[in-house]
Parts: structure tokens; sequence; C-alpha cells
């Protein structure tokens, strides 16, 4: 077990590392005079060095890389090149925002696509089943801002019950956000909800044709117990596991839904540094993603442990 | 089969392909998934001879007409018929989300099965360098790319292959790992088989399957993508007829010409569904068939 | 509504996109100058009609050869942190603006003062080396808010004369709270001003509808007409001298032979594309900067051909294209010049021009001047009080912005003529002659002059929507009292 | 217990017949048939893969697959029609009066539940027990399936006790409300022979005891003998003759029941002294029965009344046949016996002149990587010592059988020969020249001269290649034919293994089994190889088939003059089909013997286990019974000294603990890996078996 956590924890620097280098490669290759972008176009040829200077982009790509992961790891985030504002403050209550919306979605999707995807899986190929996958399949390809945009229509403005934008206060505590997450969160889950219905309907169907179902039938056992404790708690395992997978992406993968809500998380930060050229705040955002999403697939694998007796860690 | 010496050959192509097409069409669902594709791609091809208008052609005075006669779909913010636009974006998405997808499944397909069956600190590296870039955000990524390779077509195909490579080689992968052990690759080793034959003749068609459910979802995720790019700003360049794109457009004039997004919108809800259901029901033909 | 306050009440809620820049020098987007603007003062500044009014300047008189300005400044002015303004905060901040070592966006603008001196404790003297009859309205230039004398770093420390101090500022809204001590009693109306940031207009304007927010400045035509008759909302539409700007490069191929410049020009239907991205809000133009608010400069004298795709075609021919000129149309993603780009693609089409679109991020677009390279692209230009600014930065010989590259001695010496004379009649008389050259033989095609909106919830009053709205003064709206 | 029907039938079967509704058409599985079973009976059934067994199963638990229906006729539980309940009726019996034991334990437990509580549901669902009370009885009911460690298995997931462990608390699970009726199917298939064995006396005494009535199906002929009172044999969905096991056995009455005595190799038996009679043809498809007699396209007796419906003609002491020449066969009149196949016998191979694969301590050890702690404590993991040292010779058209129980290393030392698997130390010898470990290593030549038939036909074919691509590859690989010549060369392949030309069109599921098998051996002897490896080439047959394949590869064997290295479970089978035997246990061998001393003392304590464990064909026959204790330890720990020790029932002590055996041999030739003398062990040892009666009746 330890040396199980030991391996990941080397993984996970790894993966930081590689991403981060990533990361700073393709913003060396990004068209656009970082000092242009940010003093704007008005700005004369002095200001520009000078800021260029300030900023250290006329040294060689390695040195302003090595610069930047030696600060880091010294928990020095630096200032944002564009606002000057510190990053590490801006960036983690930007989380902390992202964080609270990821668990809204979480808790909404999960139930959601679990029935969906259970009833789906127990009237295989009825009715029920194709109308179930053909209703969550419509909505996959329609991106965010369209589903968003008739949630709006019919939530906020025909039936008043959900503000239509979810610029929550700063520093708002969950429950004084919650009313504005559910919306956001609503949406996001229906980009979801195929994927997790589908997969846990093949889970349920795999795990009927296993012969341990016919013997708890033939046990007398009635229908429910049949159904709840013995298929589903293996049905569901790879579910369990992809939502925990999908967490990382939800902390910073919601670049559209946050811009259709207005809602303060990190996705949209990432699309601020991208288009401002803003470096270092770029470089946070992506290790506290990588590091979100490096940690939901550990806790994935935890869970999925926990769950199944067959899988030993190590 | 007409002389004795090539019964080695399988049956014809054709008879094969019958034989599945008949398959999908025993179950509603995937009959139905089935018929969608394949009104999809007739579009796709004669789209160009059946669209009424051009898919730039605007009619000022039709401005954000209403569908009517004229114009089934109605017309967009700048006159141009809606219904047309679709018509012709078919071939559209299946240029750029199908293309993209295509490339991606190419791609991890060859990764994911040499890698697979290669095991090893290579299997080790290509794996841990795939995890890194699923880690990244899916938009992020695409942001970067096209922001470095500038906004075009191209680069959106570049961006879904990037973004969508990695996912496919993990299917890909679990199913060579799982195959690598079966009796029959021990049998082509011991033939002598070349690793290219191993991999693409031996292994290759159990993946099918499993690569076609993928895939589709993975075409759905496309489309989405797409969309997401349109709507960021970046990507696929006006006058296009991509619906993603036609629905980020429509989405600013929504109240005074909601036909022009909910018609580009449906469209792209019609081929999710279709190809999806195709897809299960490939499985399920393919793994009856063999299986 | 009923008598106007003694004391600040109510919160105006307004939808902008993100601030960068805050530092005065620097700032350039309607958001930016709207918190600046309400932050610190100007020496003077204009009202819609684009008339000078005194602010931190309350009088002021200039010489006759029109070298020497003379400022009496306000009395008994404050900044945030308590200390007294005075005459020397106005010199150090337009040395500052002004200082060609700093390179500051202003540099160039103020170029032309000799000197800047505290004739006394509440008077400022500029020396100019040349007349310049706009003088006054580079005063009122958007980066000119006057700072604390030695002001260490004005992007973080903000600390202004102006009707609101800056409470809380996150990278996601800034909040002001209304300056208690400010020196125009009566002002600000309002307590409380939160500037939240949105980079969606769809989505600010839904905000607005399900009154989350007060105030929304930036929008497309198409929003703004779906906000028509919401209830609860006053919508605003003002026309404005901001344009959208096509234009040929004149000095490579093929934009260097002229017939390829008429063709463009024939190609060209003004009026529908004016119809049907701005929906008839704003005003057709006629491919000269100067656009019909300048009353007393805007002339219809000649006239501008029909539309003719054949004769176009032919002009390409003889130019030696026989069969069609392929370009890239070039354009930053804001606004409706996407929708621009497709309409001229269509209409040039005809006229066998036909252009790829490459719609590019606006950041980008303008950040490595990939603007002022292209051979063929469309530009946003905004609202300003006088044309002057457009012929001298856009059009004249090696004007930084002079983005189509044209050279023209004759409209050169006129641009300057027009700068510079003190003679109104003159002035007017240059305009009318660059208006004739632009259309004959100008690189530029403006479709339209577009309208500034704006919707506010019918909870307050006294507002006022500027050209440029980021100048929009809310220092006098407030709070409708039941 | 419902003791009204203590002398009546348990479960009537009146003229039963279900059907299987798929893809629009639907076939019938089971044909009107009826039986009944006694109270305190336990009735087998048997038959072949597809005879209806688990089908029948099913019906009578009253839980058909969805596509399944019961056409007609009536099953009477207790007085009580069953056909027709519902689920929830249905319920009320399942568990508590009527229970099954299905194949496949493994599988048939919940992955994800602790043992105990599995068990538990039943008790609690039906007798309302908890909390203390229940863990009791559980583990009373653990106990009394002689399972050695209750509370171990009670707290143990399925995945950690053995297979035989699983089988029993599935069978504790069925007896533990004391049901009525238990239906069994398979329970024992997939156990290895010793545990296998062990089952067997557990269920056979258990329906002693306690009288229950049992429907018990298999496919073992050996395993009915062993614990059925009464049989019905199953042909294609046909009950074509049943009666009281010892009758039956002695003498068949029905031509089909005849040929799958026939067709078993009885212990003992070597090809040098019989030849197997196989069944003609195979079991025809259930949508393409013939008319009248449906056994007729395979009966040697088949004659003009055949064509007719057979009834179903009782033939005295309880007895039915479903055969029109029933009494003519009873008067011994004819014999339904198959006639011989053809082929001479094969003559026994005395000289072994050629070696050609030699091994000398042979060792295949698996390592896991080590991690980082271990590197820097240098600890290595303990490896599976899969194969530990083997010494072997396989001489030109000689076969060596080796026999082990799953897990001892056979397909491991198998696919060590063949380079799949690399060894970790030894040496290796094909005609005299050294054979590289890896197959990267070896070329051309030498791989042409070894092949493999793999253990399990449906991996050994890829479902995606036609037969036709599966057996041309090899001959264009390796002899480097052109595709046409290989297609060509295709044809007389597929008839030399008795298939027809078209087949090379077909994808291997529309094959079965035993053609599959056939495709197999044929792709096997494409190379006309030196060595063939033939790991548990037939295991998966069915018994007429798996006759026709032993057949087929002694002829071919003999043909090409190969070596063969023939791996097998089953020391019956290995016993027909070798000249020396080697006996395999956690990786070393114990025995090696040629093949004609095998049967007769001194055993190595191991085979003689075994040797007493193997269901024979035969209820008369008396086996003493050895049966081994505890569990076969984990290849990772291999026991120090004599790695039987911990299971030897003539254990001698320290010694075997402490010290390596030494290799014995006696003037016969036999070689024993033990401490015990081997004129001692002769002393001690009696043949744990008697000949299988049917050995004498055969030429
Ligand atoms: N669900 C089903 N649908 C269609 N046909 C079936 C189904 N189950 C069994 N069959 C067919 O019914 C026949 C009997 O099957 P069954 O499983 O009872 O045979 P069996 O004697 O148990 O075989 P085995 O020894 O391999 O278990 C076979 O031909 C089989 O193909
Ligand atoms: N690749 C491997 N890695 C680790 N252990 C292995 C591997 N292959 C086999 N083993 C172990 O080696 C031992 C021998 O396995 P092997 O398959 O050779 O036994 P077997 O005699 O063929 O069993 P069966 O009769 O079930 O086929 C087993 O304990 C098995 O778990
Ligand atoms: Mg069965
Ligand atoms: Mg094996």
């Amino acid at each position: 077990m330890s040396r199980f956590l030991l391996r990941r924890l080397a993984f996970l620097l790894l993966t930081l590392l590689i991403t981060s280098i990533i990361v700073f490669a393709v913003t060396q290759l990004l068209p656009g005079d970082v000092a242009r972008i940010i003093l704007g176009r008005e700005a004369g040829e002095q200001a520009l060095e000078q800021l260029r200077q300030k900023l250290g982009l006329n040294d060689p790509p390695f040195v302003q890389y090595g610069r930047w992961l030696w600060n880091f790891m010294r928990g020095d985030w630096g200032d944002s090149f564009s606002t000057r504002m510190p990053i590490r403050a801006v960036v983690l209550q930007r989380l902390r925002n992202s964080l609270m919306l990821a668990g809204t979605i979480v808790a909404l999707a999960l139930p959601l696509a679990l029935t969906a995807g259970v009833i789906a899986g127990l009237n295989r190929d009825r009715p029920v089943d194709n109308l179930i996958s053909i209703a969550s399949l419509s909505v996959v390809g329609l991106p965010e801002f369209v589903t968003g945009l008739v949630l709006i229509e019919v939530l906020s403005f025909k039936l008043h019950i959900l503000p239509a934008n979810s610029s929550i206060p700063v520093q708002a505590s969950f429950f004084e956000a919650l009313p504005m997450l559910i919306l956001p969160a609503l949406t996001a889950t229906l980009v979801l909800l195929a994927y997790i219905a589908r997969l846990t309907r093949a889970g349920v169907i795999e795990e009927l044709k296993q012969p341990y179902v016919r013997t708890a039938v033939l046990k007398g056992l009635s229908w429910t117990t049949v159904t709840f404790r013995h298929v589903l708690r293996n049905a569901l395992l790879p579910t369990i596991t992809v939502i925990a997978i999908s967490f990382g992406w939800l902390i910073s993968g919601l670049i559209v839904v946050e811009n259709v809500f207005n809602y303060p998380g990190l996705g949209r930060l990432l699309v601020f540094a991208i288009d401002r050229r803003d470096l270092p705040l770029l470089q946070a955002i992506t290790m506290i993603t990588v590091l979100g999403y490096a940690l939901s697939n550990l806790g994935a694998d935890l869970i999925y442990a926990a769950l199944n007796p067959r899988i030993r860690l190590g | 089969m007409i002389a004795a010496g090539n019964s080695g050959a399988a049956p014809p192509r054709g008879r094969r392909l019958n034989a599945l097409l008949a398959g999908l069409y025993r179950h509603s669902a995937s009959a139905l998934g089935t018929s969608i594709v394949v009104l999809f791609l007739t579009l796709a091809l004669i789209g160009p001879l059946i669209a009424p208008f051009g898919l730039n052609e605007q009619i000022a005075t039709d401005a954000l007409a209403p569908p009517s006669g004229k114009h089934l779909f109605g017309t967009d913010l700048l006159g141009r018929d809606v219904f047309s636009r679709v018509i012709l974006g078919a071939r559209q998405v299946l240029e750029l989300a199908g293309t993209g997808t295509l490339i991606a499944v190419l791609l991890g397909t060859s990764i994911g099965l040499f890698s697979g069956y290669r095991g090893g600190w290579l299997d080790e590296l290509v794996m841990r360098f795939f995890d890194s870039l699923l880690s990244l955000p899916a938009l992020l990524l695409a942001l970067l790319l096209l922001g470095t390779l500038g906004p075009s077509q191209r680069s959106v195909l570049v961006v879904i292959a990037v973004v969508y490579t990695p996912i496919v080689a993990r299917v890909v992968r679990s199913v060579a790992l799982s195959v690598k052990t079966k009796g029959f690759i021990d049998a082509a080793r011991l033939q002598g088989e070349s690793l290219g034959r191993i991999l693409f003749r031996e292994i290759f068609p159990s993946a099918l399957p499993t690569l076609a459910v993928e895939a589709s979802l993975r075409f759905s995720y496309a489309i989405f993508l797409v969309a997401s790019l349109g709507f960021l700003g970046i990507g696929v360049q006006p006058p296009s007829p991509d619906w993603g794109l036609m629905v980020k457009e429509a989405r600013a004039y929504v109240s005074q010409a909601p036909w022009a997004l909910y018609f580009p919108a449906g469209a792209i809800a019609m081929i999710v569904v279709g190809v999806n259901l195709m897809a299960d029901g490939l499985k399920r033909e393919l793994q009856a068939s063999r299986e | 509504g009923g008598a106007a306050p003694t004391t600040q009440a109510g919160t105006l809620r307004v939808a902008m996109q993100p601030v960068v820049q805050m530092d005065p020098a620097y700032i350039s987007s309607d958001s930016e100058v709207l918190v600046a603007n309400h932050v610190y003062d100007y020496l003077v500044d204009i009202d819609s009609a684009n008339n000078i009014q005194p602010r931190l300047a309350t009088d002021w008189s200039i010489s006759d050869d029109g070298l020497r300005y003379i400022f009496q400044l306000a009395d008994g002015v404050t900044f945030h942190d308590g200390t007294n303004f005075s005459a020397e905060d106005v010199v150090w901040t337009f040395n500052r603006l002004r200082d060609p070592s700093l390179g500051l966006p202003t540099a160039d603008l103020y170029a032309n003062i000799d000197s800047i001196d505290a004739t006394d404790d509440l008077e400022v003297t500029f020396m100019l080396k040349e007349s310049n009859p706009f003088f006054l309205y580079d005063l009122s230039d958007n980066h000119a808010l006057i700072l604390k004398a030695g002001a260490q770093d004005p992007s973080t420390a903000f600390n202004g004369t102006g009707p609101f101090k800056v409470e809380n500022n996150s990278s996601d809204r800034i909040d002001l709270v209304a300056n208690t001590s400010y020196f125009i009693s009566g002002q600000p109306k309002l307590n409380r001003l939160e500037i939240i940031f949105f980079d969606d207009e769809a989505a600010s304007v839904n905000a607005l509808r399900s009154g989350q927010i007060d105030l929304v400045m930036r929008m497309s035509t198409s929003l703004f007409s779906s906000l028509k008759d919401q209830p609860g909302i006053q919508s605003v539409s003002i026309p404005t001298n901001g344009f959208d700007l096509v234009r040929l490069r004149v000095d490579r191929s093929p934009g260097n032979d002229p017939r390829v410049i008429q063709a463009f020009k024939l190609a060209t239907d003004r009026e529908a594309a004016f119809n049907l991205v701005q929906q008839g809000y704003g005003a057709v133009g006629r491919d000269s900067p100067i656009g019909p608010l300048f009353t007393r400069y805007y002339s219809e004298e000649t006239s501008i051909p029909p539309r003719d795709p054949q004769a176009a075609r032919q002009l390409l021919a003889d130019a030696g294209y026989p069969d069609g000129l392929s370009l890239t149309l070039h354009t930053p993603d804001t606004g409706g010049r996407p929708d621009l780009a497709a309409v001229l693609k269509d209409q040039w089409a005809e006229a066998g021009i036909n252009v790829d679109i490459s719609v590019e991020p606006e950041s980008v677009y303008y950040g490595d001047n990939g603007w002022l390279e292209v051979d063929l692209g469309i530009t946003g230009w905004g609202s300003r009080p006088v044309p002057q600014f457009y012929l001298n930065v856009m059009l004249e010989c090696g004007a930084v912005w002079n983005e189509s590259h044209f050279c023209d001695p004759e409209f050169d010496q006129l641009a300057d003529l027009a700068g510079t004379t003190l003679n109104e009649d003159e002035r007017i008389q240059a305009y009318k002659e660059i208006q004739k050259i632009l259309i004959e033989r100008g690189p530029i095609i403006i479709p339209y002059f577009f309208a500034q909106f704006a919707a506010i919830s019918d909870q307050f009053e006294g507002f006022e929507l500027k050209a440029f709205a980021g100048r929009t003064d809310l220092r006098t709206v407030s709070l409708i009292s039941q | 217990m419902h003791s009204e029907h203590r002398n009546g039938d348990t479960l009537k079967i009146e003229d039963l017949t279900v059907s299987y509704h798929t893809g629009g058409t639907s076939v019938q599985a089971l044909r009107s048939l009826s039986l009944n079973i006694r109270f305190g009976e336990t009735y087998g059934i048997v038959g072949e893969s597809g005879s209806g067994k688990s089908t029948l199963a099913l019906a009578v638990m009253g839980f058909l697959p969805a596509n399944g229906a019961i056409e007609s006729g009536r099953i009477i539980f207790q007085g009580e029609e069953l056909r027709g309940r519902s689920r929830t009726a249905m319920r009320a019996l399942w568990g508590m009066r009527m229970a099954l034991v299905p194949q496949d334990p493994l599988a048939s437990l919940n992955p994800s539940l602790r043992i105990g509580a599995q068990v538990a549901e039943v008790l609690q669902q039906h007798l309302g027990l908890k909390g203390e009370a229940l863990r009791q009885r559980v583990l009373e009911l653990l106990r009394t399936v002689r399972l050695s460690d209750p509370e171990r298995v009670y707290a143990s997931y399925p995945h950690q006790v053995s297979g035989g462990q699983q089988q029993r608390a599935l069978i504790a699970m069925a007896l533990s409300t004391e049901p009525e009726l238990l239906v069994l199917d398979e329970p024992t298939t997939g156990l290895d022979t010793t545990t296998q064995a062990a089952v067997l006396d557990l269920i056979r005494d258990l329906m002693r005891v306690r009288g229950t009535a049992a429907l018990y199906v298999t496919h073992n002929l050996g395993v009915v003998a062993r614990v059925c009172d009464r049989v019905a044999v199953l042909y294609a969905g046909e009950l074509v003759e049943d009666g009281p096991t010892n009758g039956l056995y002695r003498q068949p009455l029905h031509p089909y029941t005849r040929g799958l005595l026939d067709s078993v190799p009885r212990l003992g038996e070597n090809k040098s002294a019989v030849r197997l009679r196989s069944i003609q043809g195979s079991i025809p498809a259930l949508d393409e029965l013939p008319g009248g007699c449906i056994f007729r396209p395979r009966c040697s007796l088949a004659i003009e009344i055949c064509k007719q419906d057979p009834p179903l003609n009782p033939s005295g002491e309880g007895r039915t046949s479903r055969c029109h020449r029933w009494e003519e066969i009873l008067r011994g009149e004819v014999s339904a016996r198959q006639k011989t196949p053809d082929a001479s016998l094969a003559k026994p191979h005395t000289a072994r002149d050629e070696t050609i694969l030699g091994m000398e301590e042979v060792e295949v050890h698996f390592h896991r990587g080590l991690t980082l702690r271990e590197m820097i404590t240098a600890g290595r993991p303990p490896g599976v010592r899969a194969v530990d040292g083997v010494d072997l010779q396989v001489g030109r058209g000689s076969t060596l059988g080796l026999v082990g129980e799953s897990g001892s290393g056979k397909t491991t030392l198998a696919r060590a020969v063949m380079g799949l698997t690399p060894r970790t130390a030894g040496e290796m010898f094909l005609l005299g020249s050294e054979l590289p470990a890896g197959l990267g290593q070896r070329d051309k030549e030498t791989r042409t001269h070894l092949q493999i038939v793999i253990q399990n036909p449906s991996e050994a074919l890829n479902p995606y290649l036609t037969i036709g691509e599966s057996l041309r590859r090899p001959l264009q690989t390796l002899l480097g034919l052109s595709r046409s010549e290989a297609d060509s060369r295709v044809h007389d392949l597929l008839e030399a293994v008795h298939l027809q030309p078209e087949y090379a069109r077909r994808f291997p599921v529309e094959l079965s089994g035993g053609e599959k098998q056939r495709v197999v051996i044929a792709r096997a002897f494409t190379t006309n190889p030196d060595l063939l490896v033939a790991d548990e080439a037939v295991s998966s047959l069915d018994v007429s088939v798996q006759a026709s394949i032993l057949n087929l590869l002694s002829e071919l064997q003999a043909e090409h003059a190969s070596g063969m290295l023939f791996i097998s479970h089953d020391l019956a089978v290995v016993g027909f089909l070798a000249d020396d035997i080697a006996v395999i246990y956690l990786g070393k061998l114990m025995e090696r013997s040629p093949v004609r001393t095998v049967f007769d003392p001194p055993y190595h304590p191991y085979t003689e286990a075994l040797l007493s464990a193997i269901p024979l064909i035969d209820p008369a026959a008396e086996q003493v019974e050895i049966r081994l204790e505890g569990e076969v330890p984990a290849a990772s720990q291999i026991p120090a000294g004599c790695p039987f020790h911990t299971r030897c029932h003539r254990f001698l002590g320290d010694i075997c603990v402490e010290e390596k055996p030494p290799w014995r041999r006696n003037e016969a030739g036999k070689e024993i890996y033990c401490h015990i003398p081997l004129d001692e062990l002769e002393r001690k040892q009696s043949r744990p078996f008697a000949f299988d009666s049917g050995m004498e009746q055969r030429g």
C-alpha cells in the first residue's frame, strides 16, 4: 500500500514536470509579443523593452523555465504578467470556486446517470433502454452553451426558479453560492450524463451475465436484494472510477459553462491566461489542474480497491 | 471460391457486409441509428446538389426570416438559408469531426496496439506521456495548439487528433494487453509472423467492437469540441456551415431567430444519436458473429 | 423620480469585460477606462455632445497664438489617501505621460507640448510647440487622468481624486465605494459601484434580464434588439464616430494598383452590409473616418459610385487579374466583424474576388501587430471626439497605425493644415478635400459607423451613455427613490 | 420433513419439451423427456456437450434463460406442478426446498462478498436466522462440507480460497436449508482430480445420510458411476436410455451408450494394446435433426426400421432404451460396438534410438520487477518456481506423457520448450543441438521442427480469421509457400484431420470444440515437425470426440514419426497415449516411468493418490480411497525438502521436510523421487483401483 502511494507520488511529480514543460514549450511557440499583448497596441518601444526586462522575457527560454520551476517549487508562484496580482491568491480563490462547482456537478450527475444507466441496463433493449440512450445521447454533441441556453430560458426566464447568472460574490460560502451553482452544474451534468449512463448500463449488462447472479436468484432472494446487494455492487465499479477521474476535468475543463453562466472558476482564468500570454498564471493553473487530475485518479484507484476485494494495491 | 485452390479465401466482402447490415436492422435501435448515419452520409455526398441555396448566399431582404416554404428552416442574421447550410454542413462535419476522429483512431490504434503488445518500459513511457496529455483539459490543449498553429480547419483537425489519440490508444491498448496472452498470438509468434501482421491482422480485429463504440463517442465529442472552440472564437472559420459554428453564431441572436440555432443543434443531436446507436449495433454484431 | 438625495444611496452593478491594465497610462478597454474614470479625474472632460467640460480644471484661458494654455484648478480637492490635490500633481502626471524615455502610449499625443509649469498652487500653464486647435480634447484623452505626484505603482495602488474609491480588486470583479469627500457636492449619488467581469456578452444580458446586473454597455446588435421590450429594462442606443474599417495594403501588390482598390470599392454594397450587420443601428459609411456626427466637417458632395460587380471584374482584369483575386481577409473576433467578413465574402465573390476569412482573437490580432502586416483586413476603430486623430494615426504617411500603408502627399498636407490651423473654415475645407481624396483613391472602405448600446435597470435614473462607453459618467446616476 | 413423500417420487418429469427461441427460429433443446427421481435417489444425467443437460437442470429449477420456454410436459415436485409458476411463487422454493449446485464455482460466487455472508443469505432469507446464531449455523455448515478451516473460509472472499473450497461452500449453501431436491450441474468439472475425488465423496456421503433427492448433471461417465444410483443418457435433447447405474454400465442397451463407454480410455489401457472406438460423426445441430432415430446417422446398427421414431422401450430391471433393436443387443445377437477404426494398432516404441528433445535441470521461475524499496533493501520477492529442475527425454516417434494437477507447471514447461516463456536455467537440446531459450534466438529451421497444440482450442484460433487463413499462414511463413500453393495445401491438411474443404471458409465460431481442435492439430502438423507438444489437447472435448482426436494424434504421429510431449491432467488419457509417463507436482517431477509399469506398484505416493482419485467407469469397481490432506501449496511457497511432504499420506517425518529426496530406480525402469525405498513402497502398496471391467471385453 505505502509502496503503491510512493510510486504514485513519483509518477505525479513526473507528470507535473512533463506537463509544465509541454505547456511552457507551447507557450514559447505562441505568436504575439507578450509585452505588446500586456501593454496594448498603444505602448511605445521603450515601455515594451522595460517590461521585457522586468519579466525576464529576454532570457533564453530554458533560463526562464528554470527560474519559474525553481520559484514554483519554493512556493513562490509569482505575480501575474498582466494584472500584476499575486498569482497564488487569485488561483486558489478560483480553485475554491471550481471545487464547489465540481462538487455540485458530481452530486447531481452521479445519482442521475447511475439511475438512468441502471434502469437501462436492467431493461436492456426494451423501449425504456432505447429512450434513455437516445435522450442522453442527444445532448452529448450539443455544446454547453446550447444546453445552458435552453436551461436558462426555461428555468430562469420562464419558471423563475433559478438565477440565470452565477457570478458569485468573492468568498461566498458554499451555501450562499449553491442556488447559483445548480444551473451550471446541471449543464455540465448533461454532457457527462450519456457517457456515465452508458458505462453504467454496460456494467450492469455485463454483471447480469455472470453466473453468480443466477446463484443469488436461485437462493430465493428478492429482486431488490439481488439487484442492489449483488449486481450493482460489482456493476458500478467502473462507473465510480470514471466519475472520479472526470473530477479532474471538472476542475478546469468547464471553460464554456463558466463563460455561459459567468462563473468565476479556473476555466475562465485559464482562457484569460492564454489570451494574455500570462505564462506564470497559465503554469500555476496547469499545475493545479494536473494535480487535481492526478489526485482524482488516485482517488479512483483507492475507491476501486476499497470496493473490489480482488484488487490489491502495490 | 471458384477454383478449389482458392478455398482459403474468406467469403466475399459483399456477403459479409450484407449479413452485417441485416444484423443491424434486426434491432430497432441500431436500425434507427444506421438509417440516420446513412441519411447524413448521403447528404454529405449529394448535399451541394440538393441544397436550394449556397452556403454563404445572402438574401439581404430575407434576413432573420422564420421557416417558410422558401426557407424550410428559416434564415440567419445575414439572410442565409439555414436549411441549405444544415445540408451542406453534413459534409463539413464529416470532414472535420469525422476526419479528426479518424486520424485520432488511426494513430491511437497503432500506438495502443504496439505499446500494449510490446509492453515493458516503452509501454510505460508512452502511457506516462499520454497520461500527462490527458491530465490537461482538452480545451487547454486546444487553445494552446490553435494559438500556435493559427486558427484554421487544418489546426482543428490537429487539435482533435491530439486530444483524442491518447484516449483511443488507452482503450486499444487494454484490448491488446488481454489478447496478447491468447493462444493464437503464441501461434502467430511461433510461425514468425511480422510485428505488423501480429498487430493489425491478429490483434486488431478483436479491438474492433470496442473501438467502434469508442470512436463513435469520440466523434460525438469532436463535434462538441469544434463547437466549443467556435464559441471561444477560434477554430473553424466563417462562413463555414459547420453545425457547431452555426449554433455558436446563431446564439448571438437566438431571441430573434431561434430556428437558426435549433435546426443545426437538432442535426448535431441526430447524428450523434445515430452514430452511437449504430456503433452499439456494430459491436453487438461483430462480437456475435465471431465470439 | 424624487429630489436628488443629499447622501449617496444605492449600488449599481455593471457588467464589463475583465480589466487587465489599471495604470491610467495604459488603460484601453471600456472597463479599464470606466473604472479609472471613476477613481481618478480628468483635467477637462467631454460631455456626450463632444463639448469640453470643466473637471479638475474649473476654468482656463488660451493665448491668441494658441500656444499657451492656463488652467485654474478646483479648490479643496483631496486624494483618496487624504492628501491635498495641487498643480504639482497635474504637472507630474502630464510630464510622465509625455516623457519619451518612458514610451507611454501618450508620448506622441503630447509630443507637441513644450513645457508644463505649476504657475501657482492651483494654476497650471501648458506651452505648445505649435498651435493645436484640439489640444483641450487631447488633454481629455482617456489616459490623461490625474495621479498623485510621485505615485509609485499606479497599476496596483489606486490613489485618485475621483468620485469612487477602490474597495476590493479581484480577478472577477472590482468594487468601488463612494468617495464621501468628493469635491463636487451631491456627487456621486450612488454609494457603491460594482464592476463585475463577463467574458460573454450574452451572459451579461442574461444577468441583466434576471436582475443580477443593473447596467450593460457592451452587446451585439442582436442582443440589444432582444432587450428592446424587456420589462424593467431601459435600453439606450446612440450613434457614434466608431466604425469598422476594411483596408487593403497599398504598398505592395495587389493593393498597389489603384484599379484593384477601386474594384474592391465597386464590389462592396455598404448599405447592405450596414443593414445586415448593424441591423440599421448607426449610419452608413462613405469610406472616410469623418462621420456624419461631425456635422461641421461631414460632407456628401463627392458621390460614391454605386455597387457594380461587373465593372469591378473588368478593373481587376485590366489590372492583370482576368480570373479574379484570391486573398485572405483577416478580422478580429470581436463585435460584428466576423459577420461583416462573411457579408463581404459574399458581395465580393460576384466581382471575382474570393477571400478566405481568418478570424483571430483580438488580443493576438493587435498583439503581434499582425493587423499592420496583413494585406486585407478589418479593423474596429473606437469613437473619438474629433476626426483629426484618425487622420494622424491611421492615414498620414508613416503614421503609427497606418495599416494600409497609405502615403499621399496631398492628403498629408491637408491633414496637417486641418490639424494646426486655428481658422475653422480652412479646416472645414481641408476635411472636405480629404473626404474627396479618400473616396476617390483612399485605401479604405468604411461600410458603416456603429451605434453604442446600453441597457440599464429602470430602478436608476440620470444615466447618460457616451459614444465611448468607458467614458460614461456614472456620477450622476441615482437610484429612483420609491 | 414432508414425510408424506418419503417413499414417493420427489420429482416427476413427464414428457418435457423445452425450446429456445433465437433470431426468429426456435430449436427444441429437450424433446418429450420423462423421468422420476425417487426420494433419496441420486439421478445422473450424462450426455455430451449440447445434449441438453443444463437445460434440463434449469427447467427443473424453473429458471430457463429468457429465450427458453417449456413447450409441453409437466414437472411435478413433491406433488406440485411447477410449470407455469410465477417467479414469486418459485422464490419460496428456491434455496428452501430445491437448490442448485452450479458449475464453475468461482464465477458462481459473488466476487465482492465474503463467502460467509453469501452462505448466510440463504438462512436469513428462508429461516430468518440472525446474528450469532446465524454465524454459528454457517460455520457448522462449512464444517459439514469438510472445510478444514471454516473460520478462514467464512471471512474470505471467493478468490482467496481454492476451487475445491469454493465448490464446498456452494454445496454448503445448497444444503443449508435441507432442501428436498438438489440439482447439481457439473459440480466437479474443472476441479483437480484429487479435489474432485474428495468433493465426490462428500456429495455421495451427504446424499446417503440425508436422503435428499438429487439430479446430478455431468458429462463424465466415471463420476456418474461413482455417485449415482440411476442414470439417464441424453443425446441431442432426447433421453436415449436410462436405468440403474450398475446394469446400464454392465450392459448398455443403446448403441450411443455403448459408444460413450467405449470411447473413454480406461485406466491402464494403452494405444499399443487397444484402439479407442470413437463414435463416427458428431452430434447433429438441433435445427437439423434427422427424422426417425436421431442417432441413426452415427449408428453402426442402423437399419431400415430406424427411419421411424423409436419408442422408449421398457427393458426390465427398471430400464428403458430408445432403440428399435434393444432386444437383439440384449440377447447379444448384434454388438452395438462401432467397428474398430481400420488403422492398425500403434506399435510400442521400445527402441529409444534417437532422442529428439532433451532437458537437463530446466527451471522456469517468474519474478515480478523489483520495487524501489526492494532495490534499496536488496530483498528479492519470492519468485514463482513454476518449473523447478526438470530432466526429461523424448525419443523419435515416441510419446512422453506429462501428468499433474492444475498449477503444477505443465503449461509452463511446454511454453519453455517452445520458447514462448524462456527458461531461466537449465539446458534443452533439440536433435542433439542446444536449443536457445527465447523464441527470438531460434531460427526458422528450429521453429519448423517444433510445433504445439495449445491448451484451449477456443483460444488457439483467432476468432476473426477464417480457418483457411489460420492454416495457410504457417505454410507461408515457415515453409515459404506462395499464397496459392498454401491455399491448395490447406485442402489436404483439412482432409488429414477429416474435415471437408469448405471448412476453410468458416470462422472458428462456426466450428464445434472438436472440430476446432482438429484444425489446431492440422496446423501443428503443417510443417511435419520432429517434436509435437500437445498441452491438454483433448481435455475440453466430449468423450466421443476425444477418442477420435486421440486416435488422430497417434495416427499422425506414427505417420510423421514425430516425438510428442503429451500434457494432460488425466492419467487415463496419458496412460493410453504415452510410451513413458512423467508425473509433475509443483514444478518438480515425482515419477518417471515406462507406461506399462506405471499402473503397478511401487508408485510414488502422489501417483498412488492420483490413481485412487480417478473416477472409474465401473460402478462395481472397488477403489481404495486415498485422499490427500490440505490444499496444494502456492507455487511461490514450495515446501522445502520433498515438495509433496505437506500432503503425503506416507509421510516419514523430518527427513521429508529437511532433505530433498533421491531419485530411485528399479529394474523395470521406474524412476521415483522419494525418501522411501522402492521395495518398501512396493510392500506397502497395492493397486488402488481395479482395472475397468470394460477392459476384458475389448480386443
Ligand atoms: N439460451 C440459449 N439460447 C439458445 N440455445 C441455447 C441456449 N442455451 C442452450 N442452448 C442450446 O440448447 C442445447 C442444449 O444446451 P445445454 O447447455 O443444455 O447443453 P449441455 O448438455 O448442458 O452442454 P454442456 O455439457 O456443454 O453444458 C445446445 O444446443 C445449446 O446450443
Ligand atoms: N506468467 C506467469 N507469471 C507468474 N506466475 C505464473 C505465470 N504463468 C504461470 N505461473 C504460475 O506457474 C504455475 C504453473 O502454471 P502452469 O499454467 O504451468 O500450470 P499447469 O500445470 O499448466 O496448470 P493447468 O493444468 O491448470 O493448465 C502456477 O502456479 C501459475 O500460477
Ligand atoms: Mg451444461
Ligand atoms: Mg496448463
